[in-house]
C-alpha cells in the first residue's frame, strides 16, 4: 500500500523579513500531535515563519526539525528566541522548549489569533482526537469537550482510507460536495466501523436503486465524521436547547479543517458559516504556544 | 416462484390490523393528558380505567423512528447523544429522548406531551432507568415498579414477598394516579380488563402453537404488524380480543389447508431478540433461499409459551396461573388476579430460562428449527446479554447459528447492511443451500 | 503501609486465610452484597477486582459487555481465582449478571447464589421483600457451611463492619482539610485492600494508618477534584491526577464512599437492620430509580469537600452511568462546578488521559481563587 | 482445466491461474476504490501473463473477497468463508481447521468431514483491521512489515491495549512518545494485534485440534504467527504462497459451479 495518497503536502513558509532583530520580542511554539508536527515564530506578536511536517516515528526530531524550518533563512537562530513554548501529544520530547502547556489552551489561543477576536467555540479536528473548546471573551477557556474513546483517530483514519480507495486526501474533501443528494452517513461510533463499510459500497446494488457514485461514497463517509464531531461539539450547547446552539464565532483547526467534505456539513447542520483566516488551521496549536510563551515570559 | 412446496395467500385480517394500529398512532396526538410509558403490567389497557388517558410509550415512538424517517432518527440521536447519553444507550431511548427534546416526532408532529410516567417492569435494565428522562424534560410525577427475578426452582417465600413487593407498587400506581389527577378508577372497568388479559394472551399462545407446524402459516414479518396491538399499542380491549380471535381463526385454518408464509419453506430459523426494524429486507432476502423466519421469545409476546411435554407433543407452558373466573370484588384482587402467581412473569421463567443462556434451545426444539440468527447488539443490554453464550449453547445442540453484529435494533448506526448480507450468504453456502433462482 | 501491595496479593492473602481458618471465600461483585451475613458464617466476602490483562478468551462467552466484565470472566476462566469457592451475584448491572452466569456455567463446583435487592429502593414494600431474600440468603448459607448463623453472631459481624465502617469515615473526613494529609491514591488503595481482606484484621491496620496520618506533616494545596462514575478496580487515574499537580479528594464512586457512607443501625430483627442499610446507603445508577437522590449527593459531597471541579470518568458500555450522564451533568452546570467527562476502558493511557486532565486543571486553576494566595494568607 | 481466481481483499487484489490444481500464474496489486474493475482487470492479465496463457482458455473466473461485486467479468462469486475452506483444503490436504487474518476480517473455519464447513466464526468488528493496523505501525515505525516485530524486544504485555485496534494505536503512539525504542514497540503491537485476532481464533464450539492452516497477508510476518501461536496454544500449517490461498479457493469453488 503506498502511500502517496493519503500523505498530505508538508508546508514552510517564512516571511524573510530582514527587520527581525527590532522587532520586538521573538517566541516560538511547537505543537507535536500525534501525525503533524507544527512550529510557528512570533516577532512581536506577528508571524514571522511557521513549519508544517508529518510527525514520523521519532517526536523530538520533529519538533527540531519543524522549529529551524520555522526559523528561515534570515540569520535567525534558536538563541534569538526569548521563550519557547511545547505542546500536543509529543510536548514532553521537545528538548528546546523552556514551558509546555496542554494542547486546548494552545488551540484557544491560537485561535484567536488566526480567527479574530470573534471566536468563542473552538473545534480542534486533530489526527487523534476532536476537541471542541468555549473560550470567554477574554483568553480563558470556559468548557471543553473531547471526543469519546471510540472516536478516538478520525483524522489518522482519513489517511489509510485515502491510500486504500486512491484518492488524494485534499481532493476528497471537494470531490464529496459534488454529490447531488447527501446519501445516509456510515457507522458513526468508530472509524474502524466508518472504513469497513465505506470499502464495501462499492459494487453489489443489491438493495441500492443504482450503486452509490464515487461523489456519494465519499459524502456517506466525510458526513459520518462530520456528524462524530457534531456529537462532541454539541455536548458543550446547553443542555435544555433543542437543537445545538453554537456560542458565538465558530472556528475549525487541525488538519481535517482543511477538508470541506466536513466543515461544510458540520456548518450546514448547526446553520452557522465558520470563520476563516489566511493562515492554515493546523497551525492554531503551535501559534497558541508561541503566544502563551510571550504571555509567560512578560509575566514572570 | 421457483422451489415453490406449499399454497400461499395474503392474510385477511391485514387491513384490520393497519387500521389499529393508524387509529392509535393518531390517539397520541390530540388527546388532553398523556400518560408516560404507561402500564403497570404488560397488557393492562389505562384507557379502560382512566378513559380522558392516552399511552405513548418509548418503545414504538423509538422502535418505528429509523424506519419510518432515518434522517430525523439521526438528529433525534445526535440530540441525545449531546446530552450525555452515547451509544451504550439503547437505540429505542435514544431515538425517543433526543426526539423529546427536539420537540416532534418522526412525521413532523409535536412530541407527546407526558404528563406522568409509569414505566412497566421489562427484564432489561435500561427500562428500570426510563421514565426519568420524562422528567429530565419536564418534572412530571414517575411511579415505578420493580421486575423480580430470581433463578432456581420456584421458592413460595420468595415468591410471596416479591409479589406483595409488585402488587403494592401496582396498587399504590393506581391510587396516587386517581387521587394527583382526580380520575375515578372504575374498578368494574378494571375487572373487566383482568379477565381480557387472560383471554388475549391465550389467543396468542394459539398462534405461537400454530407456528410450529411445517409450513409456517406465518412469518416474522406478519407478526411484526400484529404483536404489539393490545400489548405496547393501546388500541382498547374489546377490540384486541376481537382481533387476536379473528388472527387465531384465520391463522387456524392456514395450518389446516397447508397454506403457508413462504412458499418454498425448506430452511426455518429463529431469532433471539427485535430485529434491526429499519431494515427489514434481510427476511425477504432470505426467502430467496427458502428460509423462513419464526420469530424470536420477544415477538412471541416475551414469553415463553409452549414447552415440550414429556410424551414428546407439544403444549402449553404449564406455569401456575390462578382460577380464570376467581371472584375479584376489589382492586386489589383484580392487580393480583393480572399480575398473576408466578412472581417471573411475564416470561415465566423456568430454572434455565429466558435471561439465561439456555432459553432458547426449548424455544428452538419446540419450533423444529434448523438454524437461528443472533442480532449481538453493540447497546440495549436486555437483548444482548447472554445472547453470545446461548448462540453457542445453540450450536452444541447442533443447530447452525450465524451472529451479526448491528447497533440495537431501533438504531441505523452500526449495522453494514452489506457486510450483514454478505454474512447470510455465508452462512447459507456453509449449509450448502443455493439462492432458489440461481438452481 | 503499603495497601496496594495488599490489594495486589488478594490472591495468596485469600488462599492463607482458607489455610489459616479453614473457612470458605465467597467473591461478589457489586458493592450492595450483604457481606456481614456471610461473615457470620466464617466466610471471607471478598470483591472480584478485574484487572487489566490480555484477554484471548473473553469474546467468545460475551458481546457488547464493559471491559471490567470481560476482564471477570478472563480472570475465572484462566484459573486465577480457583481457591474461591462461591460466587453471588446481586441483582444490579447486567453485564455483571452475564459474567456472573458464564463463570458459573464453566465453574459448576462453586456454591452460586442470585440475591434480589429491588432496583426501585424507595418503596413501602422493597424492605419487606430485601428482607425474605436475606433470610433465604441465609439459609442457603447455613446448609452451604453447616453452621448455623446465630443472632449473636451477626450482632458481632455487625459491629465489626460497623467499627470497619467509622474508621474509613474517619480517614475520609481527613481529606475536608485544606491541605489533606492524604492523597487520593492512598485512598483508594486502602479502600480496595479493605473489599478484599478480613475485615476484623483490616480493623488494626486502619487504626495504625489513622495514628500515621495524624502524625504526619499537611499536603500541598493544589486543585480539589471529585471523582464521579463507573466503579473503580486500581488507583491509576488518582496518581495520574496527583502527577499532574492535582488532588482527588472525594469521590461518588460505588466502591468508593458509597461502599461505606452509613452504617447498620442495630435493632431486634438483625435481617431488617441490614435491608434497611443497603436499601440507604447511597445508590449507584440503577438502583438510584424513582425520584434520582444520586444528583443531590454527589453536590453534597462536592460542597463537603469544597472541590474545586468534577472528573466524571465512565466505563465504556457501561449503559447505566450513561443514562444519568444528563441528570450528572445538568447539576454540575447549574451549580457551577466545572466537570470534565471522560471515557476509560480498564487501562488509563497515559498520553491520552493527561492531555485531557492537564487541560482540566489548567481551566479549574485560573478560576481556583483560594490558590491565588488570597486563602493561604487567612490560614498562615 | 484450467482456473482463475480473484481475491479483492480491502488492500490487496490477488489473482492466481490454477491448471489440473496447480498454481501456474499468479499476481497482485492494491485493490482501490472506484477504480477497482480496473484493478482486477489489471492483476488478472498480469497473473496470465505469469502463467503464459491467454484469457480464452481459462474456463471458469471466480472472485471473493469485499470487492467480488467490483470483478465485471467473473463468472462466479463466493463468500471469503466458503473461499478460505477450499483453498485451505485444496493447499494442504487433510487440513481440520483454517484461519485467515486478513488486512481487515479475521476468519476461522472448522471443516466438516462430510460438508466443506461444520462451524465457521467471523472477526466482530471490534477486531477489525489487525492486519491494516500492522501496516500502519510497521510504515509509521519505519519498518518493513515482513520484519516488523522480529528481534527479542521485550514488553510489558499490556503496554498496547488490546481492546481493538483504534486505541492500540494510539497506546502505540503513547509508547513511543515516552521513548520505548520502535522495536519495542513493534513487539508490543504484534502481541495485541496476535490477542485480538486469537479471541475470533477461539470462537468455535469445536475443539481446535493440531491441522489448523493460516493464510492471509499477516501470515508473511514471522512475529506475528509465532505471537498467534502463543496466544492460541495451536502449531499453524502455512502454505506457500498463503496470502493468495483465498484466490485459489476461488477457483477451486468455480469448478464445482462448471460441474453442476
Amino acid at each position: 500500500m503506498d502511500h502517496k495518497y493519503g500523505r498530505w503536502p508538508e508546508d514552510v513558509w517564512s516571511s524573510h523579513s530582514a527587520g527581525w532583530r527590532q522587532a520586538g520580542k521573538i517566541t516560538a511554539g511547537i505543537d507535536v500531535g500525534t501525525t503533524s508536527t507544527q512550529a510557528a515564530v512570533l516577532c512581536g506578536g506577528a508571524l514571522y515563519g511557521y513549519a508544517n511536517l508529518h510527525t514520523g516515528a521519532d517526536f523530538g526530531a520533529a519538533a527540531g526539525r519543524a522549529l529551524d524550518l520555522a526559523l528561515g533563512d534570515s540569520g535567525m537562530t534558536r538563541a534569538d528566541l526569548a521563550a519557547v513554548c511545547g505542546t500536543g501529544f509529543g510536548k514532553r520530547n521537545i528538548a528546546c522548549a523552556d514551558s509546555t502547556m496542554d494542547e486546548v489552551h494552545c488551540h484557544a489561543r491560537g485561535a484567536r489569533f488566526l480567527f479574530g477576536a470573534g471566536v468563542r467555540t473552538v473545534a480542534d479536528l486533530g489526527g487523534q482526537t476532536v476537541k471542541a473548546i468555549r473560550l470567554y471573551d477574554w483568553n480563558r477557556v470556559r468548557d471543553f469537550m473531547i471526543n469519546d474513546k471510540c472516536a478516538t483517530g478520525e483524522g489518522r483514519s482519513l489517511e489509510v482510507l485515502c491510500d486504500l480507495l486512491h484518492i488524494s486526501i485534499t481532493e476528497i474533501g471537494p470531490k464529496s460536495l459534488e454529490a447531488e443528494r447527501d446519501p445516509e452517513p456510515v457507522s458513526t461510533t468508530c472509524w474502524a466501523y466508518a472504513n469497513a463499510e465505506t470499502l464495501g459500497l462499492f459494487g453489489r446494488p443489491e438493495f441500492k436503486a443504482e450503486p452509490l457514485t464515487e461523489a456519494e461514497i465519499y459524502a456517506s463517509h466525510l458526513f459520518a465524521y462530520a456528524w462524530r464531531i457534531l456529537g462532541v461539539i454539541g455536548r458543550l450547547s446547553p443542555l435544555d436547547a433543542g437543537e445545538i446552539q453554537i456560542d458565538g464565532g465558530l472556528a475549525f483547526t487541525g488538519g481535517l479543517a482543511k477538508n470541506p467534505g466536513i466543515t461544510r456539513r458540520i456548518e450546514r447542520e448547526l446553520g452557522v458559516t465558520a470563520l476563516t483566516s489566511r493562515w492554515d488551521p493546523m497551525l492554531a496549536g503551535a501559534i497558541g504556544a508561541a503566544l502563551l510563551a510571550a504571555e509567560q515570559e512578560a509575566g514572570e | 416462484m421457483k422451489g415453490q412446496r406449499w399454497e400461499t395467500r395474503p392474510l385477511d385480517c391485514w387491513q384490520l390490523a393497519k387500521e389499529l394500529r393508524r387509529s392509535y398512532d393518531n390517539s397520541l396526538a390530540d388527546s388532553s393528558i398523556v400518560l408516560g410509558n404507561g402500564t403497570t403490567n404488560f397488557y393492562v389497557d389505562w384507557q379502560v380505567a382512566f378513559p380522558a388517558i392516552v399511552v405513548a410509550e418509548d418503545n414504538p415512538i423509538g422502535a418505528m423512528m429509523a424506519q419510518q424517517n432515518e434522517a430525523f432518527a439521526r438528529k433525534a440521536r445526535l440530540a441525545s447523544e449531546v446530552r450525555g447519553w452515547g451509544r451504550e444507550i439503547c437505540g429505542y431511548h435514544n431515538n425517543c429522548w433526543g426526539a423529546q427534546f427536539l420537540g416532534r416526532t418522526a412525521d413532523g408532529k409535536p412530541f407527546p406531551e407526558r404528563q406522568f410516567t409509569v414505566p412497566f417492569p421489562c427484564v432489561c435494565d435500561s427500562h428500570i432507568k426510563r421514565g426519568q428522562q420524562c422528567r429530565d424534560y419536564k418534572p412530571i410525577a414517575r411511579w415505578t415498579n420493580d421486575f423480580t427475578m430470581y433463578i432456581g426452582e420456584r421458592d413460595e417465600k420468595r415468591e410471596e414477598a416479591m409479589l406483595d413487593h409488585r402488587n403494592f407498587n401496582t396498587l399504590k400506581q393506581l391510587n396516587e394516579i386517581e387521587s394527583v389527577f382526580g380520575q375515578r378508577l372504575d374498578d368494574g372497568k378494571l375487572f373487566e380488563l383482568a379477565r381480557n388479559c387472560r383471554l388475549l394472551k391465550q389467543y396468542m399462545t394459539n398462534v405461537s402453537y400454530f407456528m410450529t407446524f411445517t409450513p409456517s402459516p406465518l412469518s416474522v414479518k406478519d407478526l411484526y404488524s400484529f404483536f404489539q396491538l393490545g400489548g405496547l399499542a393501546k388500541i382498547g380491549p374489546e377490540k384486541a380480543v376481537h382481533f387476536w380471535k379473528t388472527l387465531r381463526d384465520e391463522v387456524e385454518w392456514r395450518v389446516q389447508n397447508q397454506i403457508a408464509a413462504v412458499g418454498s419453506e425448506r430452511f426455518r430459523w429463529i431469532e433471539a431478540h427485535p430485529p434491526s426494524w429499519h431494515f427489514l429486507k434481510y427476511y425477504r432476502y432470505m426467502e430467496k433461499y427458502g428460509a423462513v423466519c419464526l420469530g424470536s421469545q420477544y415477538t412471541h409476546f416475551s414469553q415463553s409459551q409452549l414447552e415440550r411435554k414429556p410424551d414428546g407433543s407439544i403444549g402449553e407452558r404449564s406455569y401456575p396461573v390462578y382460577d380464570p373466573d376467581m371472584e375479584l370484588t376489589t382492586r386489589e384482587d383484580a392487580v393480583r388476579f393480572m399480575t398473576g402467581p408466578d412472581a417471573r412473569a411475564p416470561h415465566h421463567f423456568k430454572i434455565d430460562e429466558y435471561l439465561r443462556p439456555y432459553a432458547l434451545n426449548e424455544f428452538a426444539d419446540v419450533f423444529h428449527a434448523d438454524g437461528a440468527m443472533f442480532g449481538l447488539w453493540r447497546s440495549g443490554v436486555g437483548c444482548a446479554v447472554t445472547r453470545k453464550e446461548q448462540a453457542m449453547r445453540l450450536r452444541q445442540a447442533g443447530y447452525s447459528v450465524m451472529c451479526y453484529e448491528g447497533s440495537q435494533p431501533g438504531d441505523r448506526v452500526d449495522l453494514d447492511e452489506k457486510r450483514l448480507i454478505d454474512q447470510l450468504d455465508t452462512w447459507m453456502e456453509s449449509l450448502g443451500l443455493e439462492k432458489l433462482e440461481d438452481v | 503501609m503499603n495497601f496496594r501491595q495488599m490489594a495486589a496479593d488478594r490472591h495468596t492473602y485469600a488462599a492463607d486465610w482458607k489455610a489459616r481458618t479453614g473457612g470458605k471465600v465467597a467473591d461478589y461483585f457489586e458493592p450492595y452484597f450483604p457481606e456481614e451475613i456471610a461473615y457470620a458464617a466464617g466466610i471471607l466476602p471478598v470483591r472480584v477486582l478485574a484487572e487489566h490483562e490480555p484477554d484471548v478468551i473473553s469474546d467468545k462467552w460475551i458481546y457488547g459487555a464493559c471491559f471490567p466484565a470481560r476482564d471477570m470472566i478472563n480472570q475465572f476462566l484462566r484459573g486465577r481465582m480457583d481457591y474461591m469457592d462461591g460466587l453471588v451475584n446481586v441483582e444490579g448491572c447486567q453485564w455483571i449478571f452475564n459474567a456472573y452466569e458464564v463463570i458459573t456455567n464453566n465453574k459448576p463446583a462453586l456454591f452460586r447464589h442470585y440475591l434480589f435487592l429491588p432496583d426501585y429502593t424507595d418503596s413501602t414494600t422493597s424492605k419487606d421483600v430485601l428482607r425474605s431474600e436475606l433470610a433465604v440468603f441465609r439459609e442457603r448459607l447455613e446448609a452451604w457451611t453447616g453452621r448455623d448463623i446465630t443472632d449473636e453472631k451477626l450482632d458481632h459481624a455487625i459491629a465489626v463492619y460497623n467499627e470497619n465502617r467509622l474508621l474509613l469515615r474517619r480517614i475520609c473526613e481527613l481529606r475536608r482539610a485544606d491541605r489533606p494529609v492524604l492523597t487520593g491514591s492512598e485512598y483508594m488503595d486502602m479502600l480496595l485492600a479493605n473489599q478484599v481482606m478480613d475485615k476484623a484484621e483490616m480493623n488494626g491496620l486502619l487504626e495504625q494508618f489513622l495514628r500515621e496520618l495524624e502524625g504526619r506533616q499537611p499536603g500541598r494545596d493544589t486543585i480539589r477534584l471529585m471523582l464521579i462514575g463507573s466503579e473503580t478496580w486500581n488507583s491509576d487515574l488518582e496518581r495520574l491526577v496527583e502527577s499532574l499537580g492535582g488532588n482527588v479528594v472525594v469521590d461518588e464512586l460505588d466502591n468508593g464512599t458509597s461502599y461505606f457512607w452509613n452504617p447498620v443501625y442495630p435493632q431486634k430483627d438483625r435481617l431488617m437492620a441490614l435491608a434497611l442499610r443497603y436499601l440507604g446507603r447511597p445508590h449507584n445508577p440503577v438502583k438510584d430509580n424513582n425520584w434520582r437522590r444520586r444528583p443531590e449527593h454527589i453536590f453534597e459531597l462536592a460542597e463537603d469537600y469544597h472541590v474545586d471541579g468534577a472528573i466524571i470518568s465512565k466505563q465504556i458500555y457501561c449503559h447505566l452511568h450513561g443514562t444519568d450522564n444528563y441528570a450528572v451533568w445538568r447539576l454540575l452546570r447549574e451549580r457551577h462546578i466545572p466537570f470534565h467527562y471522560m471515557e476509560r476502558d480498564m487501562s488509563v493511557p497515559e498520553e491520552e488521559t493527561a492531555l485531557r486532565l492537564e487541560a482540566f486543571l489548567n481551566q479549574v486553576r485560573a478560576g481556583a481563587t483560594r490558590l491565588a494566595g488570597w486563602h493561604r494568607k487567612a490560614v498562615l | 482445466m484450467i482456473l482463475a481466481g480473484i481475491d479483492m481483499g480491502i488492500e490487496a487484489t490477488k489473482a492466481v491461474v490454477l491448471r489440473d490444481g496447480a498454481i501456474i500464474g499468479r499476481a497482485k496489486a492494491s485493490t482501490g476504490g472506484t477504480d477497482r474493475p480496473i484493478q482486477a482487470r489489471q492483476t488478472y492479465d498480469a497473473a496470465l501473463a505469469a502463467a503464459g496463457i491467454a484469457a480464452i482458455e481459462v474456463e471458469a473466473v471466480s472472485a471473493t473477497g469485499i470487492g467480488k461485486y467490483d470483478v465485471p467479468f467473473a463468472g462466479r462469486r463466493v463468500t471469503e468463508v466458503i473461499a478460505a475452506a477450499h483453498g485451505a483444503g485444496h493447499l494442504c490436504p487433510g487440513a481440520t481447521a483454517v484461519m485467515s487474518v486478513g488486512a481487515g476480517e479475521t476468519l476461522i473455519a472448522a471443516l466438516g468431514a462430510d460438508r466443506l464447513i461444520d462451524e465457521y466464526a467471523l472477526s466482530q468488528k471490534c477486531i477489525a483491521g489487525v492486519g491494516l493496523f500492522l501496516r500502519t505501525m510497521a510504515d509509521r515505525l519505519g519498518i518493513p512489515l515482513d520484519l516488523f516485530g522480529d528481534g527479542e524486544a521485550a514488553c510489558v504485555p499490556t503496554a498496547v491495549s488490546d481492546g481493538c485496534m483504534v486505541f492500540a494505536e494510539l497506546d502505540a503512539l503513547s509508547m513511543l512518545n515516552r521513548g520505548a525504542e520502535p522495536q519495542t514497540v513493534a513487539a508490543a503491537c504484534i502481541r495485541a494485534a496476535a490477542v485480538r485476532a486469537a479471541n475470533t481464533g477461539f470462537d468455535l464450539t469445536v475443539p481446535n485440534d493440531t491441522r489448523t492452516v493460516l493464510i492471509g497477508g499477516t501470515a508473511k510476518n514471522r512475529a506475528f504467527v509465532r505471537a498467534l501461536e502463543a496466544a492460541m496454544g495451536i502449531a499453524f500449517i502455512i502454505p506457500a504462497g498463503a496470502e493468495y490461498a483465498g484466490a485459489v479457493g476461488a477457483a477451486i469453488s468455480g469448478a464445482k459451479g462448471l460441474r453442476k
